[in-house]
């Protein structure tokens, strides 16, 4: 009690920083939900993979040494726009794959779940075994900086130490938070702009709100999915590149619990609304920090699970309710 | 569960159903079916000692192995009626599964020394009231958020179990006793009211294997097939009471709500007591297959009970066919036996499993063997479908 | 066709004064009128008057904002839809919503199994309750399909029946709930002259069984042959009541109708 | 280290037309089902012996498996390049360090009539499931690498390790943390609670967390660790969170000792951490490191690949067994009663046990990291 009063802000400032990433990795499973009716389970590997990918671009300039975010910047920007380029790519093939032959033969949902389910595996696992995938094409040496540590923690070759930049309360807020949160509302509110703007962007609301009198308006469906998925996966990418900027290794499996938290933050928000996505992340990394300092750390998963339940049950809609349909700027 | 899809009749699905066509023939001859039936029973239970050629796993005990197959079956035959019966996703299975293998070990060891046969019905109890205690909130919330909450049950099942001292933390329950041997209790290999030599199928002339017996009924550590021979029995019973309710106003009001769950109510059925009933008989059937699993085992632990095999249930239950209880624990069956039948891919199974559930999914959406009439329902949508020509692209 | 006067009767249901409003929209706005014991009372308006609204106020789906809607004296709000059929308000919909994996014995038998108090236990252990319910509620259910006319495909999936056949399942679904209620919501759409004559008579013979029969629907012929009072509502409001001679020279009635075309249903009525 | 870390439960399969395109192709095999086929106990003539491997050799934990199979290998290829007519094989059980399988593997073990004695299991997990069946089975058992407490404590007369267990290591850890204000956080695993549990007896900690495996954002006991006051922060469970939570540590500007267990011990540590964050860090094993020629035999017999930890116990419980087959006590209580009363000095230190089938001497050692780097060479003993 003592330490949560104390120490208040670093507990909701730190919440918040990780909540805002789990934020934009919920997108993915919000806008996916909002225009197919479907859980993309998957969607935590697209992450993954976009931490992998961050991780890669830092190798391959191999970077050591430097302290400060101000010169990483540059290499930080071309990690992000290949994490979300690569990001979106697995999304898209995770679309071709796993989801268009089901949604061609309008199978049930739960079928296109168990699909989602084996990708999600074939994913994990592809990354896990990528020293052995390289050595089918006799890579492993030339590659082993990029596929070593395959089944086990997988680091970025830099150091990057946070700056202290101001200070609220008892707690320092450092660039790399300030960085964090910025560039997750940034590109939600690019997401938001895109979606309610543009001529792409209404269609993924056609779709939402009634795909089939979409459909008998000219709107491609095909495309609008694809389209939903790839930006799922850029936003997962963004994410992916702030979790390692704090983070700094990630593993073959670390998708898994992230995805399950970041969907616990969409459904909280109101699956399908963009804006509840947001709020769900937000109120789902602090509450987990605030759990923590009260109940100890390894209750964390149980209070965000709890708040869920309790959510759901007061307002089933979610927070916000689902409107990615009625989505406005 | 209201979308579907048509079928292109394959060369492969025409032999199949004409080779149904033949085997319900055959079945309709009443004395013919007793008897294939009684064959059929008889095979499955002497399954682990014949050794079979290609089905016998070569890496690890095909005992022990046949006993996660039956009690995977299990599972699936008790998630069936959540998914396939009453249409409910349930994402967070593995939790009914701990609570029966947790509630056997705190009563036969870690906190009382009851007798295995006394705590087996506890546990099923205490696991049917934990899906009521669960079902009542969670079954309010709408459809799609049903699976997520369940995950997270699920999910905090496991953490408490890890975080509670009272209930082995981490370190798990040991020492969970077997049930009570039947016949002479002599240490080592002997015991049991007699012994079942197994066959070999190595040497022609030595088919049977007389260094190697099975005692019946010895529930020891280092013979799996009594195990086996129990959860079998527990799944005929299982299964034929499954039978018995689904074809009855339970099984009607079940099948009226996963259709079209406004209508039933609207039709005088209280949907949400029937869906929480489904839910509680569920969790007990899981709870049951857990007290096998704790007794089996001798060590339970809450490293075994992951949010993965929940999915591993639900795949389990799709893949084999919803709805229909014997695909469900045919899909149970295969997704125990084969990651140890082909253990040789070590490394690549779990990637093997993903391509196969992908494969299956787009290949077979509607599981491998579906219910009948879900078939013929389906049939008949698309032939309606096609007539009116109204394939809206979705 | 009716008496002049239907006072003396009992009024079975009764819609007092309930608006219903979605958001900022009026759906219902003071509609009163009842449903006498064993009357065929027709509800119509054009297209968004609120007749499907008014209908579900009625069987429980939705609840009214202010107002109250009685059946035999005791008021619906805050019951349970299931305990509203059980109470004797069965109904029709106006999309067909069968059972679609089940046989047409089937399905009806859910209808009939409203009253059943068997449960799991019963069930399992095949008890002689148990027996004698099932085989009464199968031999209800068989009746009620030959009553219907699709007694010879009893065991046929819903989903395999014709399109008519289909509706005159969900009569007999809804009729083995033992209502005193009978709800259709356009019970003819989709239907050709033949048809439409044939459910006419089957509207009068569940009427001559002693059930009181409300009937929505947008073919005037058919309402006006075989009702023996019309309520007619325009957007949210109650324009005309009255025998179906009252209502065809009702002034207001005709405005309403004036130049909308009469067989165009499908969006929300 | 015990426990299993990432049980994952690792599902294999493939769809049902592989099952007969693979009918005949069986790799693995472990046939025992040859009839009749005895096993003439204590005849001192060399017939064929094996000695079985039970651990994980694939999955999240298969690195560490692969370690010690590359120590028996060694003894063995030792053994067989002295003994030319008398060949011992190793037969190995890849349990993925899940107990689940561990558990129905442990009957093929028992069933395999050529086994004189088993090295593992690997994990303590694995190690509680099937330690009543190797003990029904009177199969003797030697693990190198499980360690928490209470295995030896079961009555299982047929378990054994050269390895000390976590309450000697938990004992030394909280001695070597004397007089500072500590902070203790577990994973809540058996092996990371189990340690922690240990050094919080031996000490007063100024505060307590638990995580949890596969935690990313330990930014809640990072706050907790500052609020303390604490100047040394003990961590008992794997490098993988430990890494993370000394950097997170470091990040926040937190300038105390970071100790943590063998779990942690491990080059992988200190990228996990980064090399700034792990500097100065200390990480305590029960194990002396490697002497200087151990290496190079452990290459020779393991072309392509270098010891690790648990090769150089796993070394030695090869030897115990392999002693036993010399000494002809090749019947499964007789190699028992050897293996109980074995004394002498192996790779990894004096080996002798006690009553319970726990090394009796053991030596822990603290291993920390200098100019970035694990200093694997020069531990100090804790004493």
């Amino acid at each position: 009690m003592h330490t949560f009063t104390h120490q208040f802000f670093e507990l909701t400032i730190t919440g918040l920083v990780l909540g805002s990433i789990y934020a934009l990795v919920a997108l993915g499973y919000t806008m996916v939900y909002g225009v197919l009716q479907l859980i993309n389970f998957a969607h935590s590997e697209v992450f993954m993979y976009g931490t992998f990918a961050t991780a890669w671009v830092f190798v391959f300039f191999d970077q050591t040494g430097v302290n400060s975010i101000g010169g990483e910047i540059g290499f930080l920007l071309i990690a992000l726009v290949v994490a979300m380029l690569v990001s979106g790519g697995v999304a898209l093939l995770l679309e071709r794959v796993a989801y268009r032959p089901l949604i061609k033969k309008n199978a049930p949902k739960l079928i296109a779940l168990i699909s989602a389910i084996g990708a999600s595996f074939v994913l994990s696992e592809a990354m896990g075994l990528r020293d052995r995938i390289a050595a089918w094409f006799g890579l492993e040496d030339n590659l082993g900086n990029y596929v070593g540590n395959a089944r086990n923690n997988y680091t970025m070759p830099v150091q990057i130490n946070p700056k202290g930049l101001f200070t609220i309360g008892d707690y320092t807020v450092t660039d790399i938070d300030v960085i964090t949160i910025v560039a997750a509302l940034g590109m939600m509110f690019a997401l938001q702009v895109f979606v309610s703007r543009t001529r792409f962007g209404r269609g993924i609301r056609a779709v939402a709100q009634d795909p089939e009198s979409a459909a008998l308006m000219g709107v491609n469906s095909t495309r609008v999915i694809q389209l939903t998925f790839f930006l799922g996966g850029l936003m997962a990418g963004a994410a992916a590149t702030l979790y390692m900027l704090r983070i700094g290794s990630t593993r073959n499996d670390a998708g898994f619990i992230f995805g399950v938290k970041a969907f616990t933050a969409a459904v909280m928000g109101g699956i399908g609304n963009l804006r509840g996505a947001l709020l769900g992340g937000l109120i789902l990394g602090v509450a987990e920090n605030w759990g923590s300092a009260f109940l100890g750390s390894q209750w964390k998963d149980v209070v965000a699970f709890v708040l869920l339940v309790v959510i759901l049950l007061i307002r089933p809609q979610g927070l916000l309710g689902e409107s990615l349909g009625k989505a406005r700027a | 569960m209201n979308r579907y899809y048509d079928f292109a009749p394959s060369g492969l699905s025409r032999g199949w159903s004409a080779f149904r066509g033949w085997l319900g023939g055959l079945l309709d001859n009443k004395p013919t079916r007793v008897a294939l039936i009684a064959v059929g029973i008889v095979f499955v239970y002497a399954l682990p000692l014949l050794n079979l050629p290609v089905i016998t796993t070569s890496g690890v005990d095909f005992g022990g192995v046949m006993f996660d197959a039956a009690a995977y079956a299990l599972i699936a035959v008790g998630l069936n009626i959540v998914i396939g019966y009453a249409g409910l996703l349930d994402l967070g299975y593995v939790g009914f599964y701990a609570i029966g293998a947790y509630t056997t070990g705190i009563l036969t060891t870690y906190h009382f020394h009851w007798p295995f046969l006394l705590a087996l019905p506890v546990a099923i109890a205490v696991t049917m009231l934990s899906g009521l205690i669960l079902g009542a909130p969670t079954l309010r919330v709408r459809g799609d958020y049903l699976a997520i909450v369940t995950l997270g049950f699920g999910e905090i099942i496991r953490l408490v179990i890890v975080n509670t001292h009272w209930l082995g933390a981490a370190q798990g329950i040991d020492n969970i006793p077997a049930p009570p041997n039947i016949g002479p209790n002599a240490p080592g290999q002997g015991g049991g009211l007699f012994q079942v030599p197994h066959l070999s199928w190595g040497t022609f002339p030595n088919i049977i294997d007389v260094g190697h017996k099975t005692p019946f009924l010895k529930f020891g550590p280092i013979d799996a097939i009594p195990f086996y021979w129990m959860i079998v029995t527990a799944f005929f019973i299982v299964i034929i009471a499954d039978i018995l309710v689904k074809n009855s106003r339970v099984g009607r009001a079940w099948e009226a709500t996963r259709e079209d769950e406004d209508a039933a109510e609207l039709m005088g059925v209280p949907t949400f007591k029937f869906k929480l009933l489904a839910f509680a008989l569920g969790a007990a059937v899981g709870g049951l297959s857990g007290a096998f699993y704790a007794t089996r085992n001798g060590f339970i632990s809450p490293a075994t009970f992951l949010l993965l095999l929940s999915e591993l249930f639900v795949a389990a239950v799709i893949v084999g066919g919803a709805g229909n209880r014997w695909g469900a624990a045919f899909g149970g069956v295969l997704v125990a036996y084969l990651p140890d039948r082909f253990r040789s891919f070590s490394d690549w199974r779990m990637l093997v499993f993903g391509l196969a559930l992908m494969a299956l999914a787009i290949w077979r959406p509607q599981g491998i063997f579906p219910p009948r009439r879900t078939r013929r329902a389906l049939a008949a949508e698309a032939q309606i479908e096609e007539l009116e020509g109204e394939a809206v692209d979705v | 066709m009716s008496e002049e006067t239907t006072d003396t009767r009992r009024a079975l249901l009764e819609v007092d004064d309930v608006t219903i409003k979605f958001g900022g929209l009026t759906a219902l706005d003071g509609v009163t009128f009842d449903i006498k014991e064993g009357e065929i009372l027709g509800l119509i308006g054009p297209n968004g008057a609120g007749k499907t609204t008014c209908f579900n106020v009625m069987t429980g789906v939705y609840q009214a904002t202010s107002g109250q809607v009685r059946f035999a004296g005791s008021p619906l709000a805050k019951m349970q839809r299931h305990q509203i059929t059980k109470l004797g308000i069965a109904r029709t919909f106006q999309n067909i919503r069968l059972f679609k994996t089940m046989t047409a014995l089937e399905n009806v038998m859910v209808g009939a199994d409203a009253h059943s108090k068997v449960g799991v236990l019963n069930a399992l252990f095949r008890t002689p309750r148990h027996r004698r319910t099932e085989s009464a509620a199968i031999e209800e259910a068989r009746e009620l399909l030959k009553f219907v006319g699709v007694g010879g495909r009893a065991d046929e999936l819903a989903a395999n029946l014709s399109y008519g056949d289909q509706r005159r399942l969900e009569i007999a679904r809804a009729l083995a709930t033992k209502p005193k209620l009978l709800c259709l919501d356009e019970p003819a759409a989709g239907f050709n002259p033949a048809e439409k004559q044939r459910l006419m008579e089957l509207i009068r013979k569940v009427r001559d069984r002693g059930y009181t029969v409300l009937l929505i629907e947008h073919d005037m012929r058919l309402v006006m042959g075989v009702t023996d009072r019309i309520v007619v509502l325009e957007f949210g409001r109650k324009i005309a009541e009255g025998t179906p001679a009252e209502v065809r020279e009702n002034p207001a009635v005709i405005a309403a109708y004036l130049g909308v075309e009469e067989d165009d249903d499908d969006a929300a009525s | 280290m015990t426990g299993t870390k990432k049980t994952a439960r690792v599902f294999a399969l493939a769809g049902v037309a592989a099952l007969a395109l693979s009918a005949c192709g069986t790799t693995g095999g472990n046939n025992s089902a040859n009839a009749g086929s005895g096993n003439s106990s204590g005849s001192g003539s060399c017939g064929h012996y094996e000695i079985a491997y039970m651990g994980a050799l694939t999955g999240p934990n298969g690195a560490l498996g692969q370690n010690m199979l590359g120590g028996i290998n060694t003894a063995l290829s030792e053994y067989n390049a002295k003994h030319a007519d008398c060949k011992v094989t190793v037969k190995t059980f890849d349990s993925q360090g899940d107990p689940d399988q561990a558990s129905k593997l442990a009957l093929n073990v028992v069933n395999d009539t050529k086994v004189v004695g088993l090295i593992g299991p690997g994990f303590s997990g694995e190690s509680k499931a099937t330690g009543k069946t190797f003990f029904s089975a009177g199969l003797p058992s030697i693990s190198p690498s499980a360690t928490e407490v209470d295995l030896t404590e079961q009555g299982w007369t047929t378990w054994h390790r050269v390895i000390g267990n976590d309450s000697a290591q938990g004992a030394a850890d909280a001695k070597y943390l004397t007089g500072k204000k500590v902070f203790v956080v577990d994973d809540a695993s058996v092996y990371g609670k189990g340690l922690a549990d240990v050094v919080r007896k031996g000490l007063k900690p100024v505060g307590n967390d638990e995580v949890q495996t596969g935690q990313t954002d330990f930014s809640a006991t990072v706050t907790k660790i500052k609020g303390s006051g604490a100047d040394a922060v003990f961590y008992g469970g794997y490098y993988a969170e430990s890494g993370l939570l000394v950097k997170q540590l470091r990040q926040a500007g937190w300038k105390g000792l970071f100790m943590s267990g063998d779990g942690s011990e491990d080059p992988a540590f200190v990228k996990v951490a980064g090399s700034q964050a792990a500097e100065g860090a200390v990480l305590s094993a029960p194990a002396a490191p490697a002497p200087a020629d151990f290496g190079t035999k452990y290459a020779s017999a393991n072309p392509g690949k270098t010891a690790g930890l648990y090769s150089t116990q796993s070394y030695d419980a090869a030897n115990i067994f392999l002693a036993g087959i010399d000494a002809g006590d090749t019947s499964l209580s007789k190699m028992n009663d050897f293996v109980t009363n074995y004394s002498g000095t192996g790779v990894s230190g004096p080996i002798k046990f006690d009553s319970k089938g726990d090394i009796q001497t053991s030596t822990i050692y603290a291993y920390s990291v200098k100019n970035g780097q694990l200093d694997t060479a020069n531990p100090a003993p804790i004493k």
